[in-house]
């Protein structure tokens, strides 16, 4: 397959910025600037950006408690974001979700979620509203390695395949369930081996390689668009920082060498080594990226900063649709 | 000249008032869909689906697999992405496999995102015991909807209701259960042809009474009724009140009664240790305190599982008699 | 392997205790002489008894709302069994339970059940504790294809398999879940096409075959006592009357071609035609086989219809163990 | 002649209380083991667990894959089988992923077997809001658990409680759901370094009290005895009741207390509409009618899930003041 530089560009400013705005999130977080408990993205960037390059605002998608992510790739506004995050009155959800329930119905984001394995029984039904409709939009379930043991993920992937729903299940997987590693929650290596007892087609892909993704989540996307029915990709990526919160190192469930490894493959610097390799980017104009997104990233902490709170006579509001 | 044949209102029996109410919300709007575990081919283990895959095709009458978590996640996602959907959960003893979909999705996904989501779903399901199909096949489970702020309720008791109340569910932007009485699928009446809907949030006042106001859900209004008619005898003058929505409940129209009656009983066949009547009470108590003249009763399951055996199941259901019993009581209490 | 004489006479006795007991438990049913409904096993005769061959009363089960099968085979009493059905105190459940709980905990059954797919969690519990007590005991659960779509079975498959528990997870797939195809809940032929998924081997066996079943069971059987984990053991197999009573034919969702077919197939006849064709038996001996049975069931009918309904005053007892 | 030194009584964190029963329970009997999703290696994403991954072994202290169902149905199937497992449901949100194993196994397996399973299975889970976790890890979900024939179910409000309910709970051969509140896990108190039992089912009395009962669970205990201590400023002396168990629930003491101070508040968490409080209130009006100045009052969560933003969470929440301002309201209703 071919990569365009525009499709590099893409998938390097997409990741800039979701590493950009989860580092902030996150030291907001440490600094008890944000109220509750953030799961941040920063290591499996790849995925998100590699598969939301595949999708239209008009394509859905559901998300995890590691949320973000998913929702910068699909184009999010830092500001609502970071509002929201704030629990201001400015923020996606006006305040009441935060961090795991951060959304965006326009953009085709149907949520973070803090149940696990929350996400694949709505894609599904958002897939089967796509084909119900004939719209020729997809639905991607993200999930998790650990959320993979999940009936509900189960469930939702027989009834994808027995209906050939326009569905692409794609299994984040990181190694652990919070602090169990994988070896420890399930007896296989690849989630993706779960496929053939859906029968639908499993593919493992290098989620530390956004172009990997890329290219794989194409051919997932296509066939769902194609009517061939959902795909289980799986992408091997691996969490820089703690479950919560952003400390990385000195953890007791994963060894510090175990992480240098991994960062070793970051995907951003992988992503830009590539570019100017091949030469369709200087180090500066990577460089500018980073810096554009900063002062995106900056401006957005200071609107949510300064936004106003919720006012508590909206409490009760959004609870049913009274129209 | 020719007289015009006086046209008896048409009846039908509440299993057919219940296709009647599917079929003309199929009819009435392409977004709608039907699906679960064998309403299509079969119509349904009860059979109120029969005919609608023929009328509607396979594409909005949908056979799906035994997973009732993924059935009701197919609910949420298709109806945050614009169709409404009916989901049939075969008996509500199964709800809870898909407890977490309803409590921590449908219910909440709108709340959650800030009124960002609409979720127009339905959700059809069997009720009641009375049938010796024992503990898993048999419980009453409302009271745990009704806590579940997000969610609706309506509990049809006679087939008006059903095809009206679920007429009304379907068109309601918000996920809306209906749970029907196994126990009352061959009730015979009145059905208008066309569709109507029945507010939801109303109740009805089956039965006006001056001096004493029973509170009766799904098939326990039948037996309040049974029981009034025999209470009249000895002079006490019930009115039977059937909330018909128990989420949003109908407070008002049950405290004016009481206000008016001065003694009150809550009858359901769900346990009744932390069942609706529990909110009942503790609201009429709370907003008509000044005018009750004897606590507020109920009559419910005693705590314990659906036994099988009929011997059993029999003493174990609330019916006219222990209502009967349980409003002489009250009124024969030294005040 | 060589399946002995006494192994055969056991399979079919096993089998024919469960034919007789299920065609007069189902004319019980429709002469309405016993409450509720029952969902009879007849067609499906030799898994119960191909595994079951395999356990000793210390070895436990799970089994389904077409349950009695599993429990004659396990060595269910007959006149409880009826009692239980006829819903009075002498049955095995005090008439609580009826046909959808009946159980005997001596005999390692622990229960019908009328949630789909409950047995599996369950029966992983058991298998459990058979590790850690180290008592060399097996669970079997049994569950059909339509319960496999359930995430219950998803999650009891995997924890089985991580924690390599002596569990054989047994599908019955007689083709239906209720009246819908298996084509039409999943897209796989082989339910254990999805063993791979788990981490564990996935058998399919001649579920009308039932020393075929026998021979895949010890296998599975004896694997799970190694301690070397579950196996998923796929038994293809037919019901011979409807999901709900005695009717076999002129249903709407099979066609009854389908049904001689499998008729054709009748795993007490093919059992007899091999046992006497190698020698081990005559048609006389197995004939009394029945006749013994017959006697045994028309006693057990006679126990159950004359005994006493259970007393009122015990309506509240056993919510709770009160020593 | 030395003085023996006073002994100061021992004081723990309630998170703290909870692994020192936790402990004792699994040195007791070898037939205990302890199971849930991050329980043995991280010590429990609260904590709680902490340190006995080490003491026992991956044998009986084990992580499980996240799969509640599952983890459910190892706690039914092990405790029919003999073992006497504890069960950790991390945030009592998730229990829609299992509760039909809860609802239709763990709690009628029993009484459906004719009373010849036993299950001693304790759930060991995390309720309550106040920490900005937003609508899916904040909920207090007790009221479904106590419409559940075959379950107990209670509610440790101070460390004293978390360690002897705990206990009492493994001990007991029933399936028992200890619900603990995440608000309190910091909180110290005296408890015990020796095992000890608390009786299930018996109230407690916080505090003695002559003309107001407050009936309060969980973290509300400490707003109603707060709120409390105010009142009294203002004359009014009340009683602060916490049920500690809520399945089977003390009737007997909060009836005699409510006969004595003759008006009555219900405190919880939990969504108003339909919690606990209906029950006890409906109770109290049935037992005690007679001798009511006032009606029951009920103070609890609003109608709405809970919000994410401090703003609104803390509009959503009881506390001493709202606690306090219903009690106001009570007594100085015209009689
Ligand atoms: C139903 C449910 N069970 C448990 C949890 C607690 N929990 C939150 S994140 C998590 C781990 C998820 O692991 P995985 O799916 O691999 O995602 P990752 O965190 O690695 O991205 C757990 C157990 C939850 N939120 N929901
Ligand atoms: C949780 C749950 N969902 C649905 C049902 C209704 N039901 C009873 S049996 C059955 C079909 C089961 O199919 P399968 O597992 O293949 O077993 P079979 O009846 O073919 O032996 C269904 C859907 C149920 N009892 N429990
Ligand atoms: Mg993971
Ligand atoms: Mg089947």
């Amino acid at each position: 397959m071919d990569i365009s530089k525009e499709t590099l560009f893409d998938l390097h400013h997409r990741m800039v910025r979701i590493r950009i705005f989860e580092e902030e999130a996150g030291k907001l977080m440490e600094s008890a600037k944000i109220p509750g408990a953030l799961h941040l993205y920063v290591g499996e960037e790849a995925v998100a950006a590699g598969v939301m390059c595949n999708l239209s605002d008009q394509d859905q998608i559901t998300s995890t408690h590691r949320g973000h992510g998913h929702l910068v790739a699909k184009g999010g506004d830092f500001k609502k974001m970071y509002a929201e995050l704030y629990g201001r009155s400015t923020g996606y959800c006006g305040g009441k979700g935060g961090s795991m329930h951060i959304s965006d119905m326009d953009l085709g984001m149907l949520g973070a979620n803090g149940i696990v394995a929350g996400g694949p029984p709505i894609a599904m039904g958002a897939a089967f509203a796509n084909k119900y409709k004939g719209n020729g939009n997809v639905a991607v379930a993200f999930f998790g390695d650990g959320a993979s043991n999940e009936g509900a993920f189960h469930e939702a992937a027989n009834m994808a395949a027995t209906w050939k729903l326009p569905l692409v299940l794609c299994c984040e997987n990181n190694g652990y369930g919070e602090f169990t590693p994988q070896a420890n929650h399930q007896a296989i290596k690849d989630v993706a081996d779960r496929a053939v007892g859906y029968g639908m087609p499993g593919v493992v892909c290098d989620g530390m390689d956004a172009v990997a993704v890329y290219e794989a989540a194409h051919e997932a996307v296509a066939r769902a668009r194609r009517g061939e029915g959902p795909t289980l990709l799986e992408c091997k990526t691996y969490r820089f920082f703690d479950h919560v919160g952003i400390r990385g190192i000195g953890l007791s469930y994963r060894s510090d060498d175990e992480v240098m490894e991994w960062k070793k493959r970051d995907a951003i610097q992988a992503i830009e080594k590539r570019m100017i390799e091949v030469g369709v980017a200087t180090a500066e104009e990577l460089a500018a990226v980073h810096d554009r997104v900063k002062i995106e990233a900056a401006e957005a902490i200071a609107f949510g900063e300064a936004s106003p709170w919720p006012d508590e006579s909206t409490l009760l509001k959004d609870v049913y649709n009274n129209d | 000249m020719t007289q015009a044949p006086t046209s008896e209102p048409r009846k039908l029996p509440y299993i057919l008032a219940i296709t009647e109410g599917l079929r003309q919300s199929l009819a009435a709007d392409e977004n709608v869909f039907l699906a679960g575990e064998d309403v299509a081919g079969a119509g349904s283990v009860f059979g109120y689906t029969r005919g609608l895959l023929a009328e509607f095709g396979a594409k909005r009458v949908i056979d799906t697999p035994i997973s009732e978590e993924g059935i009701m996640g197919l609910g949420v996602g298709a109806s945050a992405c614009g169709l409404r959907p009916i989901i049939d959960l075969m008996f509500m003893d199964f709800i809870g496999e898909c407890m977490d979909e309803v409590l921590n999705q449908m219910a909440k996904m709108r709340y959650m995102f800030g009124g960002k989501a609409t979720l127009p779903v339905t959700v059809t399901t069997m009720s009641g015991a009375g049938m010796n199909l024992a503990a898993q096949h048999s419980q009453s489970l409302e009271a745990w909807l009704c806590h579940v702020p997000g969610l609706k309720v309506v509990m049809p008791s006679t087939p008006y209701d059903a095809k009206g109340l679920l007429i009304s569910a379907v068109r309601d932007n918000n996920p809306v259960f209906v749970v029907f009485h196994k126990g009352l699928l061959g009730m015979p009446g009145e059905v208008p042809e066309e569709p109507y809907a029945i507010p939801l949030g109303k109740a009805n006042i089956v039965r006006p009474g001056s001096n004493f106001t029973i509170i009766a859900t799904s098939k326990m209004v039948h037996e309040a009724t049974k029981a009034a008619a025999e209470l009249a005898e000895d002079g006490i003058d019930v009115e039977v009140i059937d909330p018909r929505t128990v989420q949003p409940l109908d407070s008002e129209t049950i405290i004016n009664s009481v206000k008016k009656t001065h003694r009150a009983l809550i009858v359901h066949e769900a346990v009744r240790f932390g069942g609706l009547g529990a909110e009942i009470a503790a609201q009429i108590q709370e907003e008509a305190f000044d005018f009750l003249d004897a606590p507020v009763g109920r009559v419910g399951a005693p705590f314990s599982p659906v036994p099988f055996t009929p011997a059993l199941e029999k003493a174990y259901l609330p019916n006219a008699d222990k209502i009967k019993a349980e409003v002489k009581r009250i009124v024969g209490r030294a005040g």
